[in-house]
């Protein structure tokens, strides 16, 4: 797989490094909120954690330009929480409230809060990497200087938008960046028994496409390689294709036979946790203030989103903006 | 005769075909552990990794591969997850597969079964919820079938493997833990192309498949108390349609609802109501469907969007 | 106004809507050629490469990157070069764009215009032919479109690109030749979901769209001079369905015949039959379409397949 | 590009030359006539010729043994007659007739013929790549040793098709031969400038396939090409692809502005005429004695074919096989 081992920059603001940890506490907070609520049924359907994987969404998103365009999947609560999208009204689209960030109608499958920078969470798996490849075709025309982010798994690298898309980009030079968090499997199988060479990274220079194997659970290293392909789609140097090595700490979704993984592996992965990972950088007292503020905001905001209404069934409703005309 | 569950059932029939037809072999996401919806669980344990196998998230390819490889003479059965993802194999089932028999001057025929989990209530938002019967509705060669029951489940699913022409098989999620009893092997066959009558009655036909045919025989049962004599017909497969027994029905009970989990266009709804009315002349008929929007997440709004027996009661109220 | 062709009028319509809004751009196969259909020719040496683009033979990426674009402002404006590779985009159109606005709770609309040339009757086989408006005929938040002269192709083209939510354009490739005066600009706009009265009658309603309304008017010819008056109605639009026109006429007439050059189910003729009944009420109603079968290539079974004039004035007859 | 500048077979035997040579004199012709009876409007609809391409359909298929698939494109009466479908059949199909290879049902975008192995010529883009793949599956569950064969041209690489099954027949290794004729266009389209990188057998490498760039204008070069990768199919190692570097000498179809390629590069490639190339191995006397076999075999064909009967339109057909029951 090829993850470049690179020395750690000791040198690091402490600031910096508290704000990184802040933003993916915040995230793995949200998401034990969030299964909580979906045991008690409070959250209906099916919900997608991304625990163990914060610090790709965290480290991507901690390189981004205010007006950046962000794509992300059915298991977005990451990337959304990192964006700023208000965590508020995350839970209450979770929870099907019309305060909610798509006013209920959504879901997790369909977050979106264009304002952020957030064009969606996207439940087809590929979806999300065609939504960025047209966000960066809208920034190359207007020449408004954004980069668009297509977050995807490792799973969508062997479907028809990723190599569609792919090689759009490539040929048209979009400022657009391409993360895929490898978590080594898609829903319950392994990436390597579905994905031909079992190597992400190398599909980029199939459109000669600048390409990098990342370990994803470093936050830094993913901000620092996050930071370069994002310049380099800035300056018309066209597509990167970023491999962020990760894993999920918890099952794909709701239903999930939890055996196919080897309890070694999850143990292994469990050890790289990139929280504990960055808390060993902080001090004690920073990580205790941390989780202090985290969840005071957790609590708050849960309180506020379970107080909201469900929206009304009978409101008027259109699938169009105005009527045909 | 055993009580299964639908999702059993559907279990059972892929069982007892693979068993019993070596050129049958399943592919889909995750089958070898049963699938999301845990219709395949131990098939890849009894039948071995060649016959049950685990793709790579490739619908257009896997579904592609399959038609090639039912028109060399394997029966495959493919599983896409959900019936939202069919969009990405469209122009597999209905470029080359459909076509394959009559624009080869019947050289081979394409043996190939495509089962999908569809249907709303869930709570799994509107890329998750779909019927998309409509994207299938006006293919000519495909057959398109659509159980009820476990026993039609298991029945239909039978018929379609054996079937020797490309079958699309909507199985309702809502309805995976309904149980029922359902024979085994030859007994279990249900026969594609033709509707049932699920319950007799000479005021009203109403016509109902999947899930909503429970919606209907509710709202039968609750029109018997105002002595509105309700027939609802199960229509089981959807393409091509069994007009002659709605044709019949409606012959005798001179009003027509039709009650489809879709949006009021492009589905059976119409398609029924267009041929009673060629076929059998001028009724009375209302669809009974979901707005013409996509299926929202919220509980609230989900329900108010789903068919219900009581729209169905006040369609028939309304034609009588 | 100019005596133009279909294609000219295409054309023309794209043109003064890239001079109009820079915001508009084409996506497409060869397209700064002109295309296969010769529709775009000079666009991009007037527009420029980046307004302009060739595409790799990528559909489903350059229609989601349409998708994309579009959500974030500008309104470009798809080539797929036959009707019959919609399959391949059915996903972005349908799951993607169609959906955006309703369920991001109205943040962003999808001003996305899809062109498709469509139809038989020039020998190109069963997938250079089909009309395939039912895999989008079941999707809420999708527009189609289907014009039948120059001026319309002008105008309901010009609408779509101005309208804020998806649209897909059928271009019958039967009618680029056909010339026909059209308007200059804002003159030349058609309205969106309005069916129109291509000819008066009282006897029976004939509803038709894109070529078919050549052979609905053709077919009023010949009844005429057996006294029956036939209404012809161009759709237009065939989603959302102008059913208040259908209505109408049919509540003067009493008769429905509807001509659709595709497949007896899942198009546009069992909705509007189905649309006439339930608003109407009962009323004798007709399809006429081609058989259940694929577009067959030979001359002999092309033309046999193809709706025709005299079928028409049969199935009027018919109900006569 | 990459192509390998191969010695060529000195040693060749002449008889074997002979044969190569037919083969591709046979296509020549034909299409020559095709040509005629299209612009005669003979052969209605469109028409999409292969010549110069010959020695690839050839090549390839001279290396194929009985029972092996191949899937071809609307391009595809070279594959066709170099496959061993009767001439006469694929003529009266171009022509609409019942005696056609698909009773004049399909026309030249869906010769068919299974006996022969032609599994079908796909008017989609990527669709022969499908039903390879799908043969390949059958072939590799039912044992029975034959390999499939994908014809399809360089514009088919950026399509959904080409990346899903690629993919798929690499993880399952199936007995799958991918055979790409680039002829440097798709359509008026330069394929270089929509295909990313540009290098279509680099694009192996992203499914750890196999991957030779060959000149497609030299038959044993092609044969040669195509036999190593049969063999490596037939024992189970799994799937190749094949570029093969070509040029077609007319118009993509019928509606053809022409203009898009510079007359020198039309010049250079006429030059590379594969089959001016073979009759300069082969003696003046074997060439002028193909020449005399295929056009009196042309003639013949043509009167049969033209001298049949079209489909009857009133004949019952149906769209499947046997009611539903
Ligand atoms: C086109 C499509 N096929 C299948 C699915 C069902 N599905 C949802 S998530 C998933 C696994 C995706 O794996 P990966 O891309 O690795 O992402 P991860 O879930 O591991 O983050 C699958 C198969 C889907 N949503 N869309
Ligand atoms: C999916 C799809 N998109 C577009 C077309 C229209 N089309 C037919 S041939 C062709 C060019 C194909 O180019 P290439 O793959 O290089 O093959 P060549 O024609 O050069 O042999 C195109 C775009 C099609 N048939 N199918
Ligand atoms: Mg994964
Ligand atoms: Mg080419």
């Amino acid at each position: 797989m090829g993850v470049e081992p690179r020395s750690r920059d000791l040198s690091a603001d402490p600031d910096d490094l508290a704000r990184l940890y802040v933003a993916m506490l915040r995230i793995r907070l949200f998401e034990d909120a969030v299964l909580r609520l979906f045991l008690a049924n409070e959250v209906e359907g099916t919900t997608h954690l991304c625990q163990g994987q914060e610090a790709v969404a965290v480290g991507v998103c901690a390189a981004l330009e205010p007006g950046d365009t962000v794509a992300a999947t059915y298991r977005g609560h990451g990337a959304a929480l990192a964006l700023g999208v208000d965590a508020t009204a995350l839970m209450a689209e979770l929870l099907g409230r019309e305060t909610g960030t798509n006013g209920g109608r959504g879901g997790s499958m369909n977050v979106t809060d264009l304002e952020r920078g957030l064009i969606g969470c996207f439940g087809i798996v590929g979806g999300s990497i065609a939504a960025a490849t047209g966000a960066a075709l809208a920034a190359q025309l207007t020449r408004d200087g954004s980069v668009a982010v297509a977050f995807f798994g490792d799973g969508a690298v062997n479907q028809a938008y990723f190599h569609e898309c792919l090689n759009f980009a490539a040929v048209r030079r979009l400022p657009v960046v391409y993360v895929c968090e490898n978590n080594l499997y898609g829903e319950w199988t392994p990436m390597a028994s579905v994905t031909a060479g079992a190597d992400i990274a190398a599909r980029g220079a199939a459109y000669a496409l600048p390409a990098q194997a990342v370990d994803g659970n470093d936050v830094l290293a993913v901000r620092e390689a996050a930071s370069a392909a994002l310049a380099r789609a800035r300056n018309g140097e066209g597509p990167t294709l970023l491999e962020f090595l990760t894993y999920r700490h918890k099952g794909h979704s709701k239903v999930d036979p939890g055996a196919y993984r080897p309890p070694e592996e999850v143990e292994e992965w469990l050890g790289r946790d990139p929280l504990l990972r960055l808390a060993a950088q902080l001090g004690d007292d920073a990580v205790e203030q941390a989780h202090e503020d985290a969840e005071g905001e957790l609590e708050r905001l849960l309180d506020a989103a379970r107080a909201a209404a469900f929206p009304t069934p009978g409101a008027p409703a259109t699938a169009t903006k105005g009527a045909a005309a | 005769m055993r009580e299964v569950t639908f999702r059993e059932a559907v279990r059972d029939g892929l069982a007892e075909e693979l068993e019993r037809d070596e050129r049958v072999m399943l592919l889909g996401e995750d089958i070898s552990l049963g699938g999301v919806f845990n219709a395949t669980p131990g098939l890849q344990s009894t039948f071995g990794p060649d016959r049950v196998i685990d793709t790579p998230i490739s619908e257009l390819a896997f579904t592609g591969a399959a038609f090639g490889a039912a028109v060399k003479g394997l029966r495959p059965v493919v599983e896409i997850m959900f019936g939202d993802f069919l969009g990405l194999v469209v122009d597999t089932l209905v470029n080359q597969a459909s076509k394959y028999w009559y624009l080869t001057n019947e050289q081979a025929s394409v043996p190939l079964v495509v089962r999908s989990a569809v249907g709303a209530g869930a709570r799994l938002g509107a890329c998750h919820s779909q019927i998309p019967t409509s994207l299938f509705m006006g293919e000519p060669g495909l057959t398109l079938v659509a159980p009820s029951t476990p026993a039609d489940a298991k029945g239909l699913l039978k018929s379609a493997i054996r079937y020797d022409n490309p079958v699309v098989v909507f199985e309702h999620k809502l309805l995976y833990g309904r149980k029922g009893d359902v024979p085994d092997g030859d007994d279990a066959l249900v026969p594609l192309g033709r509707a049932t009558v699920r319950r007799s009655g000479t005021d009203v036909t109403v016509v109902a498949a999947m899930r909503a045919v429970e919606l209907a025989i509710e709202a039968a049962e609750t029109l018997a108390e105002e002595s509105i004599a309700a027939e609802v017909i199960d229509l089981r497969t959807l393409r091509p349609l069994d007009a002659t027994t709605v044709v019949e029905s409606v012959a005798r009970t001179g009003r027509l609802v039709v009650v489809e989990e879709g949006p009021p266009s492009g589905g059976y709804a119409a398609d029924v109501i267009a041929a009673a009315i060629e076929l059998g002349g001028p009724v009375a008929a209302r669809r009974v469907t979901m707005p013409d929007l996509p299926i929202p997440f919220a509980s609230t709004l989900e329900d108010a969007a789903l068919p219900s027996a009581s729209a169905v009661a006040a369609a028939v109220r309304a034609l009588s």
